[in-house]
């Protein structure tokens, strides 16, 4: 059957996307794992790390090489970057072995949520939008930093959940919405999503897409969870576009409340 | 002559060019990135930048990551 | 592309469903629309109240008549009884429309929270079931209740998430995990989903279905909302099924640690 | 003679049947159910069961519900 | 400091309370610390299970003596009960011990849960109350069988905010907030409170008191708890009457927005 | 009865405080109501925005005054300044008005949220910490953004709970709990309580205070509010000092298992 | 004569009154209710109420509980 | 002369210090503090601070706020 939420794509930069959901490649237990997962979930844009080659191992399985046989979109990323100055090189590095302008900036604040340096951020960012890269910055879910990073020319914001790995689900669902109601960018949910109502979650707040990679990668059946995602991502989206019910304390029946039997005519 | 590769001490030739580094590496083929003294080498000069001694070279690819 | 979750198939008395969603049939605005969402529902089992023919209208539009041209499995309720007396006279005469023993078994309470009658849905449960009935019983969300629902030799037992029509979604997620823990028949949440994230919530605490009508009927476009529904439903279920990561309060990162530019070598 | 028919008195002829009653109401192939007296008439004895004055009757369908 | 919730008080049968707390007096490592827990927490109402006297210890200590020194109502309960039959009996036991009307009627349904078994709840309460007993009866948060209890002539009602010792806090407020709107008798949470807040927004939903036993007995300080939930029943009682602003969205500064420094006149 | 909370202190700087409730004094309908409501909260420290003096009107009713007569530690606040630069230049003036170290620090960086700016916040607790201000500093519930303050010297941080008066309560628990186990400095919620159960909540999470201003400014009653939530301070305080239960899905009887009546001999 | 005494069996001399029996237990100044068959004793016929073989005799009182 | 004074304009007598500013605002028991041109004056230069043409003066106190 024709899935209604086909016709409705997402733009970031230049792009054209049929599908809301971006995936990380890290932490499965197998490149084949991995491309399950990758197929099931019908992500076209998928984020890679940027590492130093492991000169004692020539034959390193190439996860490039796996993504560009699959056909996706590769969004490198500046993960374990502590500093502005190492994201920006880290971001020219992804750029020169790829030739893409795409940039997943993360420049981290902390080794124990792995939360974001806010001023760093914002630094390395609008060097990045500088040199022409197309940059779409991991942020906490304050909505003050949200616009700044749009103001800087950013192509879209991508405030986290909750913490990188730690499956909570989106802790601060207001901030969410504020952020969404006060984009002009697309808003790109980026870690903590533990299970698929939190991906369905976020989509019914507004936001344009979900960047997920443990919640798949480390379930017990990857590619199982995989289409659990790309399933609830829709389901979300086409849940905010449908317009849902509005919330009451009280019922209200679904069945019609006359012509029940034994009722005696009143005139 | 010895360089700083991927933050490990190296012996390689002097004279030694980008190219003939990767080469020796076996990553003439591989999508690789190189940077010396924190400055980007780009793929047009492998053949022509020279290593020199206590370069600092980093070599690096994309690999599995969120 | 195959659904996984279309090999997981819900045994509900002699019936077996591929699709986990039940949905209801009132308030819609039109009977196309109600056909309309039907479909893109994917919805096997469906829900109809049994109401006196309106003497005055002889054209009214036949919801049986589509039903049955949309091939789905019947499964008639008792709303708007309030004694267990008319509850079982209602679900007698639905048995003599269709010929089929299947009932929804709803004895309300109260007319503001259409919360059930705990003591008159057990009588009415144990009288339908001694006359050959496959019963479902809307109740509440008490395990106490469902285990007595289920001795008595119901089908199913249909806990509610929240007040029929209200929209809230599941209020007490831990009671319907304990239910689902003890069950050994099929828990089907009934009433109360508002949303897909809702749905998907409900699938992930492991119920085998979710059974809901004014949150389709009721939304802006019910006919997408009816598509996010059945995906919401299959999301929910194939993450229950992958079984999802922990969580935790800090960060795991999903990128490797090492081989980051610039760390030195440290022997 | 009287009977009350869903909740309302009507005015039918001594000896009607139910079947009668039914193509009476232009209901004799639409899927309904009969009650008399809160017992049900099955649908094989409509062309049997003579109504009764002050019989309460119930003529149900289904409706739209949930 | 007067108190200003001390003139606020609570009535149940022909009784008349200033503290809305009422406590258990199971769980505690010793009477002393069970004394001093129940000073610390102004607790008036004091609930005890009936049970058979341990002939082979002659030297039992007195609950009830100790809780007769400290000048409190004893309340009487049925825990353990598993019939109605059952709970009929320990109450006629347990006022022929003190000549109290007063019983905390328990029925419990099951041994994992302790949730209530609602039909035998609702027939024990109907024989306790036609023989003249003060019924409290502990029940789930279903609004439709505090009504029935309500109608049997219970002097409140006693619904639960989670499992019995479980220390989950109130998980529906909801089905709390309209059992509160609907009653006629006091509201009585019962079981299932973990800590302070639980309790001051239990009172916030606008019940009239809360019965707790191990949230005190079982902290590592059960005096300083017990302080806790005093102060907290009487902060959330406050905060109840005081009337709470609305809940919104976006922000409203507490500071002038004019006459900030620096800013033009603006004619 | 003395309160164990009393000889529970919280230092800040040179002071020593009691009560870990701080009020702001903003929106009272008249001094009359503040002044009661400040006697009622207990609270020492209590924050008052700076402002021009208004020419036109020389009768004002000083704000200071009153606060003097109550002998309360005044804490001059920024609010209102979208810069760095205004937010020390506002310091400057009310450390020249009262000679006060103190300083709540506030850069708004939207008019919407009042959420702040985080660089120009870092920035200007850098500038007022080097001129010996004792910064407290009002940021969002980041903890990397905690940390960079409590390593530019300042004397405490000041996480908000949800938007200036917004009334929403704590929206992320979580982050203010890492924010508190990480922290050095105390850890004070600044804005977005809304009730007394909130600000008990916040200090079960370990926070060492909280500062409110419209919860109780804007109650029906600010009075009894103010009580309410001196009571809820001191509760969650006692709470957290308790140390509360564990939570647990299934039950656990608070009274014996054993001695019921009617169970048989089982040798 | 044999009587089950909270759930066990004991012993106890024929023509027993529930007084004696309670004094026999050190019980006479407990607060405690007494039930034969699942009918309560009232206070006033400790003194007169004798038990019978095979009597089910429960003696509760109040422990702590919530 | 002109001056600008919490952001409107005044006219004042020049050579005029900021303790006669204060005196004729009815401002010299008030607890203000006062800046000109973004710097503070202390209050012991209240007497010796004469105020320029087109000085920038702004005079505040506290207010309720939180």
């Amino acid at each position: 059957m024709a899935e209604i939420s086909e016709i409705d794509a997402l733009q970031i930069g230049s792009h054209t996307f049929r599908s809301r959901l971006m995936t990380g490649t890290g932490k499965y237990p197998s490149m084949e794992v991995a491309r399950g997962a990758l197929r099931a979930s019908g992500s076209e844009v998928v984020t890679v790390a940027v590492r130093r080659v492991d000169l004692s191992d020539s034959d390193e399985e190439s996860i490039l090489g796996m993504l560009q046989q699959e056909g996706r979109i590769i969004l490198p990323n500046t993960a374990g970057c502590y500093t502005a100055e190492d994201a920006v090189r880290t971001a020219r590095l992804a750029r020169e072995i790829l030739d893409t302008p795409l940039i997943k900036l993360e420049v981290i604040g902390d080794t124990q949520t792995l939360f974001p340096d806010i001023p760093a951020t914002l630094e390395a960012a609008a060097t990045l939008v500088s040199e022409g890269f197309t940059v779409l910055p991991y942020f906490t879910d304050d909505p003050v930093s949200a616009k700044r990073l749009e103001e800087l020319g950013c192509a879209a914001v991508m405030p986290l959940a909750a913490p990188i790995g730690s499956g909570l689900g989106i802790q601060n669902p207001r901030n969410i919405e504020i952020i969404v109601q006060k984009a002009k960018v697309p808003v790109i949910v980026d870690a903590g999503v533990g299970t698929a109502s939190d991906a369905a979650l976020a989509m019914e707040l507004g936001v344009d897409g979900v960047l997920m990679n443990t919640a798949i990668a480390g379930a017990k059946d990857p590619v199982r969870m995989a289409t659990a995602m790309r399933l609830a991502i829709q389901a979300g989206r086409d849940a905010f576009l449908a317009g849902r019910i509005p919330r009451k304390l009280y019922a209200s029946a679904s069945s019609p409340i006359e012509g029940v039997i034994g009722s005696k005519f009143e005139p | 002559m010895r360089v700083l590769l991927n933050g490990e001490v190296h012996e390689i030739a002097q004279q030694t060019t980008v190219e003939e580094l990767l080469c020796s590496l076996h990553l003439e083929r591989t999508p690789v990135a190189v940077e010396r003294n924190t400055k980007i080498i780009p793929r047009a000069k492998y053949s022509t930048a020279v290593l020199q001694p206590d370069d600092e070279v980093e070599i690096v690819h994309f690999v599995g990551g969120g």
